[in-house]
Formats: C-alpha cells, structure tokens, sequence
C-alpha cells in the first residue's frame, strides 16, 4: 500500500492520523513523505513499529531509527529532490503521467530514467505519483472538505491531497460551508474524502531558533 | 589570516543586488543574511513554502507552523507569502530565483557540484538543493577551500554530482572563482583573501583555472 | 412523441448519485442541473476555475466577475471555491471529476466523440471538451439522435475527434445507449424514449449495436 | 513577440494593459489567451488595429473580425484544449519544458507530436509556453507584487504571471505590504514586475443570465 503523508520536518504533519495507521497495525507500507519524522515523533512512530517497508523522500537525516533499520536492509530508500517529489505528487494529482524536469539531468539521480534534449538543456523524464492513501493536516476544514492551511505547515499538503484515490485530512478547526471565504480554500472540497477534527493538536518544533529581546540582529544569524 | 565563516558569508552578501529574491543553504549561506546592506532590499526565498522571511522569533514566539527550510523558526515580515511546497518548487525550477548561496563537498572546474552524498556512508537526502542548483539564475558556492588538507576545488568530481554544470562562482577561505558554467571558459581566480597567497592558492587546489590580471 | 430536451435532460439527472462533482456543457446538459433530485447533494464544476455554483442571479445582482463555463453569469453557494484553470483542469485530467454531462455531433460505437470542428467551415474552437473526455470518470453525451435525417451514431466518426474512446453513454431523443468503452464490448441500446420504437431507433443508426434483453 | 494575457471571456481581462498594447502601435503579436475578446472589446481592440498575427487560443467562436481575418488570411490560429493551454503556461512558468497529458491522445491535436503509451494509455506530449510579456489583471495587489484575485476572474492570470519574461499586472486595489493575509496572496511578488493601479475598472458581461425574483427554480435553467 502506498501512502502519502504531508508535513516538512515536523511541521504540518497529520500527527493523529500517524498514529491511526499505527493503531490499525498495517504493514510493508510504501511511505511517499518529504521526510521521515523524528525518533519517536511523526512518521518515527511507524519506523518503531517497522510498519514501514520503503520510503520516498529527500531527506531523513533526522532519525536514528531510520538509520539503523536501513543498514540492517529492513528499510529502503528511495531519494528524489524536493522539488522532483513535489511536482511528481502535483503531477499525479493532475492526471500528469510523466513530465521533464532539469534537476538531476547529469546525476545519479538520472540512472535508469529518460534523458533528453529540450531547446538546448538536458532534461529527465520524472513521472506522476498517486497514492492508494493520503493523510494531510490543515488549519481549517468544513464540512464540505474544503481546506485551508496556517503559514509553512501547507508545504507538501495540497498536492498530497490531491494525489491519494482516498485523502483523509486531519483539521484543527472544523467550521460550516460558507465560513471561509471561497477565494481563500487552497484544497477543494472534492480530494477530500474524510475529515478528522483534531481541535488540540500537538505541534512539536524541530529547531528551536531564537533571539533574545535585548539583542535584535538584523538577520537571522544568531542561534540559541 | 584567510576569511573567517562571517567573512566568507559577508563576500557572499556581495553578491545581492536591489530587488533580489534569494535561497540560502544551510550553515555560513545562512550567515549572509547578516550581511545584507542597509538599504536594499532583499527577500529571503525558503523552499519549503515561504517567500519573504524576517529573523530568529524572539523567545516564548516561536511558532511551529513557521519554518524555514532548515526546520528552524523564523518570523514573518510585511512582505511574506505562503505556498506549496510545489508553488515553491515551480518558483525555483522556473529561474524565478535570482541567486542560491550553498555550501558544498566539492566543486569542479566545469561548474560540477557535489554536496548531498558519500558513498559507503549513510545518505541523508538531497533536500532541495538539485533543484536550486538546476533552476536558479547564479548559484555561488561557499565552502572551506580544503577538507583535511584534501582539495575540494577539483578537475573532476568524485562524488555523486548534485548538479552537472551549475555552479557560477566558489567562495572559500582563500578567495573567489568565478566559473563560466554556460560558455565553457572554465574556471577563473578573481580574489584573493586577504593574507592568502596565489602560491597557497595552487597548492591547495587540484581544479586547473586562470588567474584574474588583476591579482 | 420522443423526448423533449427536457426530458432528455431529465433522463440525463438520472446518472447523478448523491456526493457526485459534476461538469454540464453548454446547451442540454446545462438544463440537467434543473433536474437534480431533492435532497441529493450535487456540485457543479466550471472548468474557468470554480467549484459549487448556484442559479443565475437575481436580476441587478449579475457580477462580471462571476461567470460559468458558458461565460454567464452565476451565483456563489455555500459550499463555493474558485481555483485557477491550471487547478481546475488539474482536477478535471486527474479523474477528481465524477460525470461530464455535453454534446455531441457525432459519436461512434466505439465511444469515440466529434463535437468541435467541421472542416471548411469556421471553427471556434473546443474549449475545455477534449480535457473533460479525457479526463472525468464517466461521459454522458446528450444530443438528437439524428441531424437533417442523417444518423449521429456512427461506425466511425467522420468529423475530427475530440476524444478517442471516451463515451459511456449516449442519450437522445429516441433513447439511451451503453457504450463499453473500455472494455471493446461496443454499444448497446437500453432504453427507449416513450413512443420511440426499435425499428425507428434501427432506421436512424448507422452504429451498429445490441438491444438490451429488457427491451 | 510572444505576449499571454488573462482572462477566460471578458472576465478577469487586463483590459487597460491591452489599451497600452494597442497605443504602442506594437505590431506581428504572437497572443496567448483562452479567448479573443468579443469585437470592440479586450484582444479584440488588436485585432482592429491588426497587432495580432498569431492566436494561441481554445475559443474564439465570439468575435467577427477575427473570422474576418482568418478566412482573409491575415491572422494565424493555434487551438490549444483549453487545460492543455492552462498546463502548458504553468508549466512555462514552472521550468517544465514537456509533459504528457491524455488530452488529445487519438486526435488531429496530437498530430505532429510525439504520443506514447504509458501504464496502457496513449498520451501526447505537450511543451511548455513562456512568453516575453504577460499582462494579467488582479484585484488587489500590494506594492511588493503580492496579488489576490477576486471569484472566476482568477483563471489563467495566475500562470500566466509566472511564465512572462515580465510580467505586468493591473490591480483594481492597490495596498501596503502586510495588507493582504500571507496565507491567501495567491502571486507571491517575485512575480510581478510591474504594477498599474485601475481604480474604477470597467467590467463587461458577455453572458447576462438572471432569473427573475418572482420565480426562483432550483437549477440555472433559466435565461433571459
């Protein structure tokens, strides 16, 4: 089974529904998520379990678990860019097959794919994803399924929705059709096929950067 | 002697122009915006969704749904917007970016860059940066100009490439190559550190370049 | 005798189920949402960008900036979203799309459609019609069964396509056809319009197809 | 040159930016566009002054000069399936240079193109569209480029804006950065070069359909 979970880092991850597939103790799942969650944390919690047979990703440095079940060859990998797998998944959203990309033309990543020539530039063949599940986390949901998302915790949430034969979307605020403006729903109500209310969802913070009141630098460099 | 970490990220800040949109990479490029001038105005692209972003929060305002691609908080400012992962990607694909500022394993005189894997050792992921290297319009590279007394500045990547042909300049502890990835006139030395010597310069680096007249 | 484009309507609202998003085309099939059963919840899609419409407004309350695919004018509802026509035939080529109500000048047994251009006449162009047939899960074709005497069911469209293999079903004023078009099993004749009768079906097909055991 | 501009029929034109087009006196236009405005009315006003030489269109049944033209043989045509239009803009904008879609496959659209099997269905294979200039109209924008567009007139203009060389867009509301919600800007700025306030843009119906008070059926059946 294939399943795609949103979130970058631990940011925007649908958390409850985590721990739904935890609970229903379903196995050798292929997990398409831009990462792989912390020990203990996010999708962690299915390495745990070794419910995971195969992630698709483009980082998980995060984790030890990870680790370890890799090198054992109880885990594999598969990498793709960030934006390879994010376009992938809006690809296969949009009924996408197949699209030409020019990250990873001349690597490793290439191995094994169609490369061509377009107007002058050397470009891979990158195909369409779609998933048999996708679990996304929004700030806001109605009954009709339309989706709103807070701040950085959108990220791979949209296209998630749209990719999964069933998309069940875990929301932290559950309003009436008619309560969020229709130029504001980023996720139509028609991808989503289940609602979960999550009214007190636990957010965790992967890197806890901040600036001390007395001091205000004007970049971002100081790190505490 | 040589440029220290902020210096070589304050060269880096050289680089902006009035009314760029930028992506730093994790580390000294993350310095750079330390370094921006009083006065022009730059916006800070994170890859994970976020164009426009302001400094660390201050403590007790962080915000979890507010991070930059380096899963740190940061802060919104008058100018943010917020997108899919995907709307970002297309952003950084489509040139829309004016520079990347990475760091990186190695670079070789072509422009060739290696900076996501090891092999024989665990790989972590690419993240986002093929694609930054692949779509945006000037990548610079900063990095040390040696590891472990091993050359990184090479004729040819041995590591897995993260982009063939990609890299527009290199700064390093030493000075700066500006590197001609489109018409294929190699590598150039433009800039020396202040303290490092073109002898030291070409013992410590295996990529074959011209040297600037200026030098 | 025969249906009405009513009736034909009417017949067509018989293939909504309850939760369906649906696109009607422009003529007959926009008359389907008249027909939409009481108590069943039915979205219209508009493939400018929009999702959930309702009637057309109250005269004085027309808003330019609120029309259908049909470019009239059209009320906001409830459970209304508007997206860009990049998401919107995302959406529709993704398959998100349950049912695509339109017209047709031709469609063979097949399921092949012609419904856009006569060579040598003026053509205006398809519009959003070859995206709807490739891409929603179930075709419905409403149209007259003949035209000036001469069959629209053909063996073989003789117009340009719009779409090759693409209908489900074909509904006109003498009747309704299955198409198994993906499976190769052909067309079949299964039901007839109140006073249509089979010898008058058979004289005004030139498809050849199998009648319905029920008939 | 290659200019796109917004707009599905004559909802969301960027009626002023053609007015300036039209006065530049600029000639041989290659226009992308989902429609050809209606006579005396958005791309319309070129096709009078002969600007145009090429559409690239799905629709243009509502315009007599242009069939004029046409059957004269002074103004090109290209049909585009009009969400193979609306990818291929956002594929222009998004880097993509190619992509396989199902629309067409089988068809006189496909011909000349490369079609291919994939997971058993025939596809075609569409390229990309980038043009010089795109002109788009928004309903509001902030001074940083940030725009959000208001109802159906959203449509093709924000593609468009990412795949013009530059882009221009007129904004019926003009705002300070940090006005409009960061979770709704739909144009991050980066895309817009420049900005035309049009405080009292004149809007056009093409299609005025109502019903009347006394009556209120359940459908859109009726037209007047």
């Amino acid at each position: 089974m294939l399943i795609m979970a949103g979130g970058f880092g631990l940011c925007g991850v649908p958390e409850q529904l985590i721990l739904a597939i935890r609970d229903s103790g379903v196995k050798n799942l292929t997990v398409v998520s831009n990462n792989c969650g912390i020990d203990g944390v996010g999708l962690g919690l299915l390495l745990d379990t070794k419910q995971i047979k195969k992630m698709v990703s483009s980082y998980v440095g995060e984790n030890k678990t990870f680790a370890q079940q890799y090198l054992a060859g109880e885990l594999e990998i598969e990498f793709n860019p960030q934006g390879t797998l994010a376009e992938r998944i809006r690809a296969g959203g949009a009924g996408i097959p197949a699209f030409f990309t020019r990250t990873g033309a001349g690597t490793q990543i290439a191995e094994g794919k169609e490369q061509r020539q377009i107007d002058g530039g050397l470009y891979v063949m990158e195909r369409g994803l779609v998933a048999d599940l996708s679990i996304v986390h929004a700030w806001m949901g109605d009954t009709e399924g339309n989706l709103v998302y807070r701040k950085t915790a959108r990220n791979f949430n949209p296209m998630m929705a749209t990719a999964g034969k069933v998309t069940v979307a875990e929301i932290e605020h559950l309003v009436q059709p008619g309560d969020i403006n229709p130029d504001h729903i980023i996720t139509p109500g028609v991808y989503v096929k289940r609602l979960v209310h999550v009214p007190n969802a636990v957010k965790h913070i992967e890197q806890r950067t901040v600036r001390k009141r007395t001091a205000a630098p004007a970049g971002t460099g100081e790190e505490v | 002697m040589a440029w220290t970490r902020d210096q070589m990220a304050e060269r880096a800040a050289q680089e902006l122009r009035d009314g760029f949109y930028v992506n730093l990479g994790i580390g000294i490029p993350t310095l750079v915006s330390n370094y921006i001038p009083a006065g022009m105005s730059v916006q800070l692209q994170s890859e994970n969704g976020m164009l426009g972003f302001g400094p660390f929060p201050y403590e007790g305002e962080e915000d979890p749904d507010l991070i930059n691609a380096g899963k740190q908080t940061v802060t919104e400012i008058l100018t943010t917007s917020y997108f899919s992962s995907a709307d970002s990607f297309a952003m950084i694909r489509g040139g829309h970016i004016d520079l990347s500022i990475l760091g990186a394993m190695q670079v070789a005189e072509n422009g060739d860059l290696a900076n996501w894997m090891i092999p024989g050792k665990m790989v972590k992921g690419m993240g986002g940066a093929m694609d930054l290297v692949a779509g945006v319009k000037k990548v610079v590279v900063v990095m040390e100009h040696s590891a472990k007394n091993e050359p990184k500045l090479l004729k040819h990547c041995t590591l897995p490439l993260t982009g063939a042909g990609v890299v527009d300049m290199v700064i390093t502890d030493l000075g700066v190559f500006a590197i001609d990835k489109k018409g294929g006139g190699g590598m150039t030395l433009i800039e020396l550190a202040p303290g490092a010597t073109l002898d030291e310069v070409r013992n410590k680096t295996e990529a074959s370049y011209r040297t600037s007249n200026a030098l």
